[in-house]
């Protein structure tokens, strides 16, 4: 029974930090991103610097209608969201959090092949965006369908690389001992890997600079041009889901997760911490560059992050041997 | 019956379905949508006889690459007029061919391993997985990274002598 | 569990895929019929991976070679097929015959 | 250079330098006694295989047909430089001839069978050259191709002459075959396809019409090798070859009943021609046809003799009518007369040709005539192989064929020479090239007669009988006849040319028709019923190999079932 109550729990806390925690990083990034480019940002809504201005964006989603267009396939345009969002649930299931007071490890699910049921959990996530692109039945959609397409083949050999790197140096594929096995040199043996990893996560969700799939101003949001209303915000929910997911891989993979003083029982509140880096990192590079080109993307994975990793996985071989 | 048989059958049945959907689909996205449903269900088979890593490996490279490689190349011969049938004219051969190989083997299986019984004594952990791989099956695993190289050359030149006319 | 269970459904994912290999005009949809079928053989070999339980885990070990020869093989017969697109404008596997 | 080789006389040079090497090499022989008069060499080696060797061998006879042909044939060479000169075929034209000559020198210098049969077709297709030498008339086209064709029957005789001769003896060699002690062996057998060779290339009955309708070639050929020459080779070879059947009563009685046919067949026609050519055909036919009477009275010498006095005269005669054609443009009958003033020489030299045509003294026509006569006389006695009815028969159309020979030669020489000139004719002496070829055989008619043996009683014979023929000639002319006398059966040649001219090609085409029949309806069947055959089975393969791969693998499919379903039944 204790069992059952505590898995129960830990479905709970998984599921309250999925609802919290992408809206959060939505807030920062609108905060940050309107003080970078000196403004201020919401403030209306909540009183206190518009706190409550992703909870209002929620229930204006709620109430708008969901239309689906004639021409769209029906079925696969209304799992489109579903499908874009669960994967990250799921994920967020095996990402822990490090020791909570004392009280053991703050994770979903302790799994032995952790690292590689996030990377499975996340590619599939991304199916959802190609289904909307292929079910709106929308030519631009289409586009932003067969950009979606190129763009996830192309980064998800590099970011498996550098994950596997990081593995191999830790011996094992559980995220919890990956993080337990971290130490702080690898901040600098693991460097190559660590940046490609956040550039391929950064290419894999679709985030500025890497948004030509969406590309608002020629696509008109690409895959998700049809959508409006509750589907929309699935779609919006599961894009901050999915940093939260990179931040938290980021963060135990390459960052030493809960490593830092005291981390027996502040361990949850350093990986929250590093997390949140990594989110702003996020949000700083939507606003720092511009958005790559087409071409311009395939030849970033092909001819500089895949390179880049296998000579990570190399070093890391030589030093895991050595 | 066990919870897991119970599973089993269920996944077993959702495998079958959405393979049979796949199959007969008049529409390509949503055959390559139900591959990843039948996909999924045998990777949930796999766990379920306690092969977890192949399990994840599926998802990984079936799901993840595959199937996105697949609805790439249908995105990109998507024909414009739709007016030929989405089977060919055998298909009651071939239904028939499906049919008989299906219950051939079956039948076989049932003949040769009726009343035998999973245990699952040995979990197909990444490091047991890895200790066989690199131990006993390394040899089998240096060709097949061959075979990897050269099915990326030949998928390399064939797409560079298409571009090029 | 008992081992036909697996077996069996291996059996039918085989037949149906043959059916789609032989049934689908759309040479894409072909190679999904023998992704199907190779689906099969995994499971198979998985399942008695499983029931024999043998140290060197032979059916798991082979499934991953299957899993990337499948991929390679994907791989190769998608360039195969764009190409034939290309060329002519069709991946119907009875209109390239014409 | 080619100044030099369109120069006409550097043909005449070298039918000059072949005559002078022949005439060296055959006249010591002249003078050598007998008439194969040689011991075959018993130890002689004879090849298992037919050889190609030209083992030459002269007698003296032999040696005078050698120099007749080359000189002959060196005066009809220059003779054309005059009369064909102008041609632009005229090279190959006397290349033939020399070609001609040295098959000539090779059928009566050899003693190897199949050499002689070499020479033998080398000369047939001469013939056959210069007959269509103006082959833009059909005229000319049809008569070589006649002439050709009906000398191959001919020379399948010679052929299988040869053969018998080569299975009977074991050589091929002419004096290694020689029958020793008079022991022929497969007698008739040889006569006879010795008499089918020399019938065709002679002319004889039923094989005549050919030579006839070789007149279309130039006259100079006519001369040499339809008078004097190439059909003389016949009477050569019967005489050559009499030794292998002269024990043969058939073979001789066969050649006797053709000769007597042929030799009357042939004066009469003469005696009514309108066309002066083709009366001297048939005249050769009848000639040649008294020489094989000699050889088959088994006096081949006398037959040989008037062969080489005939082929003078006649070779004379021919060129005479080339010279008178040369003036008149045609050689009807109807278009001449009136020669002896405006052609002098040509006149008084086809005078003497007539003359020796006719058989009348002292031309070599007489004394050779007068020797076959003797011969036939002689055979009367029946101690030879023939028997004395037939020789007498023989005689008796002789001298009856003497008397029209004398008839028509004297009726030409009326129409052609003398009488009245027709209108508008401004006939001229042929130049020196044709009329010095003229006067050398007129002398030569009168030089060949010396050392002729002589027959008192049957020379006063023959003599009147030609007086009779010609005085009953000039009486007509006297008495104003046209002498243009024509009976519809003579005139049309008793339609024996039909076999050639209609039913053998008639009978050739159906045949032939029928062979095509036959080829397209019955032996095409299997072609094409195989090409039927193959394109249904290629159908039918083009079914299964439908270019579809999933057909294909349908097909593979269902046969990995069925072998899964024999396995397990078997097992």
């Amino acid at each position: 029974m204790g069992e059952l109550l505590d898995a129960l729990l830990r479905c709970l806390l998984v599921l309250g930090a999925f609802l919290t925690l992408p809206l959060l990083v939505g807030q920062m990034e609108h905060k940050a991103m309107a003080h970078m480019q000196s403004r201020v940002g919401p403030m209306a809504a909540g009183g206190f610097h518009g706190w409550a201005q992703l909870v209002a964006d929620g229930i204006k989603f709620v109430q708008k209608e969901s239309i689906t267009p004639v021409a769209a396939d029906r079925r696969v345009f209304e799992l489109a969201p579903a499908v874009a969002l669960v994967p990250y649930l799921v994920a967020m299931l095996a990402i822990p959090l490090g020791p909570f007071f004392g009280q053991g490890n703050l994770i979903g699910q302790d799994l032995d092949l952790g690292l590689f049921f996030v990377l499975a959990a996340m590619s599939v996530g991304v199916l959802g965006t190609l289904m909307g692109g292929l079910g709106s039945g929308n030519k631009y959609s289409y586009i932003g369908g067969m950009r979606v397409a190129a763009q996830l083949m192309s980064y998800e050999l590099p970011m498996v690389l550098a994950a596997a790197s990081v593995a191999m140096a830790a011996g094992t594929l559980s995220l919890i001992g990956i993080a337990d096995a971290w130490e702080p040199w690898w901040l600098l043996a693991q460097l190559p890997g660590l940046i490609v990893f956040f550039v391929a996560g950064l290419a894999e969700l679709q985030r500025p600079p890497f948004d030509a799939p969406l590309a608002d101003a020629e696509l008109v949001m690409g895959p998700l041009t049809e959508y409006g209303g509750m589907r929309f915000a699935m779609f919006l929910l599961a894009e901050y889901a999915g940093i939260v997911v990179l931040a938290g891989l980021t963060t135990v993979l390459f960052l030493g997760g809960w490593a830092g003083p005291w981390s027996d029982h502040l361990g949850w509140a350093w990986t929250l911490l590093k997390i949140a880096g990594v989110s702003f990192l996020v949000i700083w590079a939507r606003v720092a560059y511009p958005r790559l080109r087409e071409d311009q993307v395939n030849a970033l994975a092909w001819k500089v992050l895949v390179p880049l990793a296998l000579a990570q996985v190399t070093l890391t071989t030589v030093l895991v041997v050595w | 019956m066990s919870l897991t048989e119970l599973v089993f059958l269920v996944l077993a049945v959702v495998a079958a379905g959405s393979a049979l959907l796949s199959m007969t689909s008049g529409q390509l996205v949503h055959s390559a949508l139900w591959l990843v449903v039948t996909l999924g269900a045998v990777a949930g088979c796999f766990v379920l006889m306690t092969a977890e890593f192949v399990a994840w490996v599926q998802v990984l490279v079936y799901v993840g690459s595959v199937v996105v490689l697949v609805i790439f190349a249908l995105m990109l011969t998507r024909q414009t007029s739709a007016t030929t049938a989405e089977v060919t004219g055998n298909r009651w051969i071939a239904a028939a061919l499906g049919v008989v190989a299906a219950i051939g083997l079956g039948a076989t299986m049932v003949a040769g391993f009726r009343g035998e019984d999973i245990e699952g004594r040995r979990i197909g952990t990444a490091g047991s997985i890895g200790q066989a791989l690199f131990t006993d099956w390394v040899l089998p695993f240096e060709i097949l990274s061959g075979v990897l190289l050269a099915a990326l050359i030949g998928a390399i030149v064939i797409s560079r002598s298409g571009s090029d006319r | 569990m008992p081992l036909l269970y697996p077996l069996l459904l291996s059996s039918a994912l085989f037949g149906i895929g043959l059916y789609g290999v032989l049934a689908r005009r759309n040479a894409v949809l072909m190679l999904l019929g023998v992704e199907l079928m190779l689906n099969a053989v995994n499971l198979n070999l998985v399942a008695f991976d499983a029931w024999f339980a043998d140290q060197l885990h032979t059916g798991q070990v082979l499934t991953l070679f299957t899993i990337a020869i499948a991929a390679a093989e994907i791989g190769l017969g998608l360039a195969i097929v764009l190409a034939l697109f290309r060329a002519l404008r069709t991946v119907d596997v009875d209109g390239v015959g014409r | 250079m080619r100044s030099v080789l369109r120069s006409h006389w550097l043909y005449v040079a070298l039918t000059a330098v072949l005559a002078l090497v022949a005439a060296i090499w055959a006249v010591p022989h002249l003078s050598e006694p007998g008439w194969f008069a040689y011991a075959p060499d018993p130890t002689g080696f004879t090849p298992p295989l037919p050889t190609l060797s030209p083992d030459l061998f002269l007698f003296p006879a032999s040696a005078q047909i050698v120099l007749l042909a080359v000189g002959v044939g060196l005066l009809v060479q220059i003779y054309s430089t005059a009369y064909l000169g102008h041609h632009q075929r005229y090279r190959s034209y006397a290349m033939v001839i020399v070609l001609f000559l040295v098959a000539m020198i090779a059928v009566v210098g050899t003693t190897n069978l199949w050499v002689l049969l070499v020479g033998w077709e080398v000369m047939g297709l001469c013939s056959y050259l210069l007959i269509g030498h103006e082959w833009e008339t059909g005229e000319a086209r049809a008569g070589a191709a006649k002439a050709f064709l009906v000398t191959r029957i001919a020379d399948l005789g010679l052929v299988l002459a040869i053969l018998v001769i080569g299975e009977t003896y074991g050589t091929y060699d002419l004096l290694g075959a020689q029958p020793l002690d008079g022991e022929a062996k497969n007698a008739t057998a040889i006569g006879l396809l010795v008499l089918v060779a020399v019938v065709g290339k002679s002319a004889q009955f039923p094989l005549h019409s050919w030579l006839p309708d070789a007149m279309p070639g130039p006259t100079p050929i006519t001369a040499l090798i339809h008078a004097a020459t190439m059909v003389a080779a016949g009477v050569y070879l019967a005489a050559r070859m009499l030794p292998f059947y002269a024990d043969s009563t058939v073979a001789l009685t066969a050649m006797a009943v053709i000769a007597g046919i042929t030799m009357l067949m042939g004066a009469l026609f003469a005696l009514v021609q309108t066309d002066l050519k083709r009366a001297l055909a048939w005249s050769t036919v009848s000639q040649l046809a008294l020489m094989f009477a000699a050889v088959a009275a088994s006096d081949p010498e006398a037959g040989l003799d008037h062969l080489v006095a005939h082929g003078v005269f006649k070779a004379l005669l021919f060129l005479g009518c080339g010279c008178l054609m040369h003036a008149v443009g045609t050689s009807a009958l109807s278009a001449m007369g009136g020669m002896r003033r405006p052609m002098p020489v040509t006149f008084w030299t086809m005078t003497i040709g007539f003359a020796a045509l006719a058989g009348i003294v002292p031309t070599a026509g007489f004394f050779t005539k007068d020797s076959v006569l003797h011969a036939l006389e002689s055979a009367t006695e029946g101690d030879g192989a023939l028997a004395g009815g037939t020789a007498w028969a023989l005689f008796v159309v002789a001298l009856i064929t003497s008397l029209v020979t004398a008839a028509y030669a004297t009726r030409l020489w009326l129409k052609t020479l003398l009488g009245p000139a027709p209108g508008g004719l401004d006939a001229h002496e042929a130049p020196l090239a044709m009329t010095g070829p003229l006067v050398v055989l007129a002398v030569a008619t009168f030089a060949v007669s010396i050392g002729q043996p002589f027959h008192h009683g049957i020379g006063v014979v023959s003599t009147v009988i030609a007086a009779a023929g010609i005085g009953l000639v000039l009486l007509m002319w006297r008495r104003g006849s046209s002498l243009d006398w024509a009976p519809a059966p003579l005139a049309a040649e008793l339609g024996l040319d039909r076999p050639f001219s209609r039913w053998v090609p008639r009978l050739t085409g159906d045949v032939a028709s029928a062979v095509v029949d036959l080829d397209r309806d019955a032996v095409d069947v299997y072609p094409r019923g195989g090409a039927a055959a193959a394109a249904l089975g290629t159908r039918g393969l083009a079914l299964v190999q439908s270019r579809n791969v999933q057909r294909y693998a349908t097909v593979l499919a269902a046969g990995v079932v069925v072998l899964v379903v024999v396995g397990v039944v078997v097992s």
